[in-house]
């Protein structure tokens, strides 16, 4: 047989040879939604900033150092890795920046430069470029940078500057203790919290308090985790989950026994657990894909969390909570399969 | 409103084309008409290059049961058996060439006048095969054999589908707005001959006038059901599952529910083959997309050639895919010298603003799949294995239930070709079935 | 409680593979697939409570009355060894997908370190012999927990594209070196 | 220190006890031959010898006296250890070797479209039938790389995959893997293989590649021992039983799309079977065949250019061809 072409034969050469356009070929879909990863990575970062800002008011120029450090060390770390190693450069899809923001926020505002540059390095180099880049990271790079300064660096990394508004510099750098912190040390040193320092709400929820620089402000970050809901980036299961996880075991051992431990509404509010549950634990990443599985995982991170806080030896333990679980998500990604359609029942 | 689980929403598009009314695309020079323009066994050509064809005559006959025949668009002369290029495939396949005489003359005794109410079933099932009649949706599986289903099932629902959830696409739509009787009759003859005393034509909620139209029209017996605006409503398990809440198993088909679905316009067709006695040998095609000068509805002659469309409706804007079907699941061409065929449901030409020809990325596991995938599976995990080409855990994974219907691919924000990871992940499969 | 906290203790805050750093070896040998992860757990499960209690009883009933403890260490290996080669044979003869897929690791409990280990800690730490047993079950419980995560997160690696140098065992290492990380949070938890 | 032996010898005595019972308990029959024939294997469960693995192939070539060596990827020397392990003669099929039937390179070739989707020849294939222009010819994305378990194939420069002779086993995934058909086993003796599968006519090939085999039929023209099959529906097909290795064809095809494998094929004189009859000395074009009368002769490697005259003219079948 002759292969011959479906076309009839044209009377105008040139408008024959301007037909033969060059075409794209692909599998269907041809059409595809506007949503890609850098906007999802835009979104995230612009729900950080009201965070971001509050912990620039309260701790002023040396706040805004150690988050310009850490973005631009982690860029720099991102693109040389990549470039070292001949892969693609992706620093353009904002995932490098957004790790830097985070692990700057979960410094405290004193952290010297070459502190932050190391926990980039762990961070993007060990956390996520190891294991094959964004998407392939079985652990949140920028807490894995935290955790990772935390206990190598444990003086550098609890010296928590006091908190002042921004226009009342002054020139000595006070330093002080995390509300979780003069808590555990109430309860260690005199067995009741009667004996922690004025464990107001009002102060922690506003971010009057001392603390990583983008973990004081609860309302700020409720804020920013309310637009990534609003705009469908998360899903509501992952942090209302985990504070009410929270909210329920501290509320139950409150009940139980006021004088021991503090209040639901402390817990809430005090630490990392909003930073934690809104942005941390809700990397896509590094968490379940179905919701059910977002459910356990977020009840999971609730129960550590509360238990290191309680009883365990750091007065936080929102990074070790995710951390964990993050390593359990294989596994909870294996027992939440949704239902396939038409399944036999 | 009546739906689904899962699904998206992309873009509609429609306003593009689906005011204009269906227009007669006038007669060509030159047909070519692909040996198999069907789903399942091959057919054989039986008529060679010199041969006086009619329109209306046969040119093919069908190999086995799955298989029909084509049927020539026009009066002419064969002027040769050779090889184009197949829509589908995009390989060479065998083609039917026939010189038009003019004339248009039918071949002997078509049209035919007969009432298709006072014919047996068997009559109206050899009508229909004799007819080459196929789903003219896109999917273009022989309809006789989806009339007979075996003996051990019942079949209790007849839902036509009207859905039309594609975006751009308005064929179905403009002809059941132009054409209400032939889809409304084509209907009652397929009743008939499924033993049915009722069925329900499932129209999408974004065609108002559609919906009232037929409802105004319908007989008592033929219901007609507003549906949620989301896509993949007109696929055939989920429009099933939309309407009667029922699941068609997994590896099964509707009629392990007790369901048979046929597109409105198969309908029509099954009219034309029952009263007339008149073969497959045109569609209704929406030529559309911002890529094309005018977009428009025609009505086109099985065989004409793409290029000849084209032209008719104005020219090329600026093109960076010509799809045959819809956005969704229709299938990219590469070259203007292809043929219409009669699963062509529509022209679509997309500027590259309008399509996606960016590079993929890694998954990040947003989950944005798992959400929109209408058969509850986890898209991103079989991607990962297409990756890989790891066939057997992804048919661990439940690969064979996957339906292509490309919503997984549609949300992807990494912009990873989901459903050709699955469909080459199913090759692999099939091969190493075929290799046991 | 205090079997609670013991258990705890045992599991997670002192967890033999990511905080004592014993049975390093099958955890990198035996980790790829969760099935076989499920069935290593289970076996040192079994082998460790029982080499507590048979090492518990001879350590109490024959080395110290003989003042022999000098011999602790060997005639512990023994047992130990005894035991590896009975549950060798049970599982051949039980599972046998299960003793390919464990190759020469399951052999390996036999000098793994964490079933010596547990076996020495119980003498070392005074427990009585119920306290032992339940520590070990702890202990192995830990092991089996930390095998099956790191196993699930190991099979997904299947599908990542790790830089082409660390696939394997390096990347291993380091999601192990991580997880100790992360399990360090539970320090100070008991005791 | 009694005490102590006592002790020590006691617990030895008590454990061997339960595991002597327990062995017979729960005694499975093994064969220890399965392990000693797997360890001849090459171990990278390839599957091409259609068992799930070197581990099952093992088990069932021992335990079944009517298996064959089913795989392809074994050598000589594994072959004949595990023989003797078995007991029996396994005929092993003569070493294969993959070559490549193309050689349509893109900057000799013409794309159809502009393909977007996986870096993988199946995958472009099922879109439209592949970018190529020619629907025979290489796609070029490295599938056949990528499944290779002997990293015996490499993507050149040139975009076409090239075999490393010296690592290829013969196991067949490559062939299995290419989605256009293009990889072919060839014995590896053999020497000629005709690098283009194209089913077109030159006519229609002209406008698709540059290089590809335009069924002149020159080459079965030139054939002396009519082994080149031609037609003008088929790329011309050279039957390697009948290939005597001239290298006739190589010259005369106008396309020059008739490769030959690189590894230089030498022959060796068994000097057990060498009677010194100084006949292939005589024969040898190459002068490569020294030696003295009487005495077994020498093949100097580095002259020898393998062309076998040799091994037909011995008397006593003293010379076998082997790969340098």
């Amino acid at each position: 047989m002759k292969n011959i072409s479906a076309s009839n034969p044209a009377e105008d050469p040139v408008k024959e040879q301007a037909a033969k356009l060059s075409v794209y070929v692909s599998s269907s879909p041809h059409v595809h939604s506007t949503e890609d990863v850098p906007w999802i990575m835009r979104q995230v970062i612009y729900a950080l900033i009201p965070g971001a800002l509050v912990g620039v008011y309260f701790f002023g120029i040396p706040a805004l150092r150690v988050i310009a450090v850490a973005i631009v060390s982690c860029v720099v770390m991102e693109a040389l890795w990549q470039k070292l190693t001949a892969s693609p450069v992706t620093i353009k899809d904002g995932s490098a920046v957004l790790t830097g923001l985070l692990l700057a926020m979960n410094l405290p505002s004193g952290a010297p430069w070459w502190l932050v540059v190391i926990g980039s390095l762990v961070a993007i180099i060990i956390a996520k470029q190891l294991f094959g880049g964004i998407g392939n990271n079985p652990f949140n790079p920028a807490l894995v940078g935290r955790v990772f300064l935390l206990i190598s660096f444990p003086v550098a990394m609890t010296t928590w500057p006091e908190p002042r508004s921004f226009f009342s510099q002054a020139a000595d750098a006070a330093t002080g203790a995390t509300p979780l912190g003069a808590l555990k040390t109430a309860i260690f040193e005199h067995g009741t919290i009667a004996a922690a320092p004025g464990l107001n709400l009002m102060d922690p929820f506003l971010g009057n308090v001392g603390g990583s620089l983008g973990e004081i402000s609860a309302l700020a970050l409720i804020l920013g985790g309310i637009y990534l809901i609003a705009r469908r980036i998360i899903t509501w299961h992952i942090p209302v989950v985990y504070i009410a996880t929270v909210a329920v075991l501290t509320g139950i051992l409150w009940l139980v026994n006021p004088e021991g431990y503090a209040s639901p509404a402390f817990h809430l509010v005090a630490g990392g657990l909003m930073l934690g549950a809104f942005f941390m634990a809700t990397d896509m990443v590094t968490s379940p894909i179905t919701n059910t599985g977002k459910v356990v995982f977020a009840i999971g991170c609730g129960v550590i969390t509360v238990v290191i806080r309680l009883w365990g030896g750091y007065p936080e333990g929102v990074s070790f909570a995710i951390l964990i679980m993050n390593a359990f998500v294989p596994l909870i990604n294996r027992a939440t399969k949704p239902a396939k359609f038409g399944a036999v029942r | 409103m009546k739906t689904f689980k899962g699904g998206i929403h992309p873009p509609e598009e429609k306003q593009l084309v689906k005011d204009n009314p269906i227009v007669d695309f006038p007669l060509s020079s030159r047909y070519h008409v692909l040996v198999q323009q069907h789903l399942g066994a091959p057919a054989k050509p039986v008529v060679k290059a010199g041969d006086e064809v009619k329109k209306g005559q046969v040119l093919s006959e069908p190999l086995g049961f799955v298989s029909v025949p084509v049927h020539a668009p026009t009066s002419g002369r064969v002027r040769e058996i050779g090889r184009i290029v197949h829509p589908v495939t995009g390989l060479l396949a065998p083609c039917i060439v026939i010189d038009a005489d003019g004339r248009d003359e039918w071949a002997h005794g078509l049209p035919l006048e007969r009432d298709p109410f006072a014919m047996s079933r068997e009559e109206l099932m050899d009508a229909i095969k004799a007819a080459g009649v196929v789903g003219m949706g896109g999917a273009t599986f022989p309809t006789h054999v989806k009339l007979s289903p075996p003996k051990d099932k019942t079949i209790d629902t007849f839902i036509v589908n009207g859905a039309e959830c594609e975006p751009y696409l308005s064929s179905d739509h403009r002809l059941m707005l132009e054409q209400p009787e032939r889809v409304l009759k084509g209907t009652g003859v397929i009743m008939k001959v499924l033993g049915l005393n009722r069925a329900t034509i499932a129209i999408e909620a974004n065609k108002p006038d559609a919906l009232r139209l037929m409802r105004e029209k319908a007989p008592a017996e033929i219901q007609v059901e507003a549906l949620k605006v989301k896509y993949p409503q007109g696929a055939e398990k989920q429009l099933i599952n939309a309407l009667t809440g029922r699941e068609v198993p997994s590896g099964g088909l509707p009629m392990d529910v007790g369901a048979v679905v046929q597109n409105a316009g198969t309908c029509a067709a099954v009219w034309d083959a029952c009263a007339r006695g008149i073969p497959l040998i045109e569609r209704i095609t929406s030529v559309t997309g911002r890529g094309i000068m005018q977009p428009k509805n025609i009505r086109v002659r099985v065989g004409t050639p793409l290029r000849e469309v084209i032209d008719f409706c104005g020219g090329l804007n600026s093109v960076a895919k010509i799809i045959f079907g819809g956005p969704m699941m229709g299938i990219a061409q590469f070259t203007q010298d292809i043929a219409i065929m009669k699963g062509t449901s529509g022209v679509l030409v997309l500027r590259e603003e309008d399509t996606n020809i960016t590079a993929y990325s890694a998954c990040i596991s947003c989950g944005r799949c798992v959400e929109a995938c209408p058969m509850g599976l986890i898209p991103s995990v079989l991607s990962k294995l297409g990756e890989k080409g790891m066939h057997q855990k992804a048919v661990e994974n439940n690969l064979l239930d996957c339906v292509e219907c490309g919503s997984c691919t549609y949300v992807c924000p990494a912009n990873r070709p989901i459903v050709h990871f699955v469909k080459h992940l199913k090759a692999l499969s099939r091969a190493a079935g075929a290799k046991k | 409680m205090y079997y609670i906290l013991l258990i705890v203790g045992a599991a997670l805050v002192n967890n033999f593979v990511l905080a004592r750093f014993l049975g390093i070896c099958p955890f990198m040998g035996v980790s790829k697939s969760i099935d076989t992860a499920v069935g290593m757990s289970m076996a040192v499960i079994f082998v460790m409570t029982l080499a507590s209690f048979v090492t518990w009883l001879i350590n109490f009933y024959l080395l110290v009355p003989f003042d022999l403890q000098y011999l602790q260490t060997i005639a512990f290996i023994l047992v130990i060894a005894a035991l590896v080669q009975l549950v060798e044979m049970i599982i051949q003869r039980v599972s046998p997908p299960l003793y390919q897929a464990l190759g020469i690791y399951l052999p390996l409990i036999t000098t793994n370190c964490a079933v010596l280990g547990v076996a020495i800690l119980n003498i070392q730490l005074g427990y009585n012999l119920l306290d032992a047993c339940i520590f070990a079950a702890g202990a192995a419980l830990g092991f089996g927990l930390a095998l099956v995560i790191f196993a699930g997160m190991r099979e997904d690696f299947e599908l990542n594209t790790i830089p082409e140098a660390f696939r394997g065992t390096p990347i291993a290492l380091v999601t192990a070196g991580i997880l100790s990380l992360a399990f360090m949070g539970f320090s100070g938890l008991v005791k | 220190m009694i005490s102590s032996i006592l002790l020590l010898g006691g617990i030895g005595f008590l454990a061997a006890l339960v595991l002597g019972i327990s062995a017979v308990t729960f005694a499975v029959k093994m064969d220890p031959r399965e392990q000693e024939v797997l360890d001849q294997l090459p171990g990278a469960n390839c599957g091409a010898c259609g068992y799930a693995g070197c581990a099952a192939f093992a088990h069932e070539i021992t335990v079944n006296p009517e298996a064959e060596m089913a795989c392809p990827a074994v050598n000589e020397k594994a072959l004949e250890a595990i023989s003797a392990v078995l007991g029996r003669s396994l005929g092993g099929s003569a070493p294969l070797i993959a070559c490549i039937r193309c050689k349509g390179a893109p900057a000799e070739t013409t794309n159809r479209y502009g393909y977007i989707g996986p870096k993988d020849c199946r995958a472009a294939q099922i879109v439209a039938g592949g970018p190529k222009g020619c629907q025979y010819g290489c796609l070029g994305l490295g599938t056949c790389e990528e499944v290779c378990p002997f990293e015996a194939i490499i993507m050149g420069e040139d975009g076409l995959p090239r075999v490393i002779e010296s690592l290829c086993t013969g196991c067949g995934k490559c062939v299995s893997a290419c989605p256009r058909g293009i990889i072919q086993l060839i014995p590896r003796t053999g020497n000629y293989w005709v690098g283009c599968v194209s089913k077109d006519t030159a006519k229609e090939m002209k406008p698709l590649c540059k290089v590809g085999c335009i069924k002149c039929g020159i080459c079965g023209d030139v054939c002396p021992f009519d082994a080149i099959t031609v037609s003008k529906t088929a790329s011309a097909e050279i039957d390697q039983d009948k290939c005597q290795r001239c290298g006739l064809c190589v010259s005369a095809c106008p396309t020059g799309v008739i490769s030959a494998l690189s590894v230089p094929r030498k022959v060796h004189i068994i000097a057990e079977k060498c009677k010194g009859c100084s006949i292939c000395e005589q024969v040898c074009p190459a002068e490569a065949i020294s030696g003295k009368v009487k005495e077994p002769y020498l093949v100097n490697e580095g002259k020898c250019i393998g062309c076998g005259l040799c091994i037909e003219k011995c008397p006593s079948d003293a010379i076998e061809r082997i790969i340098s």
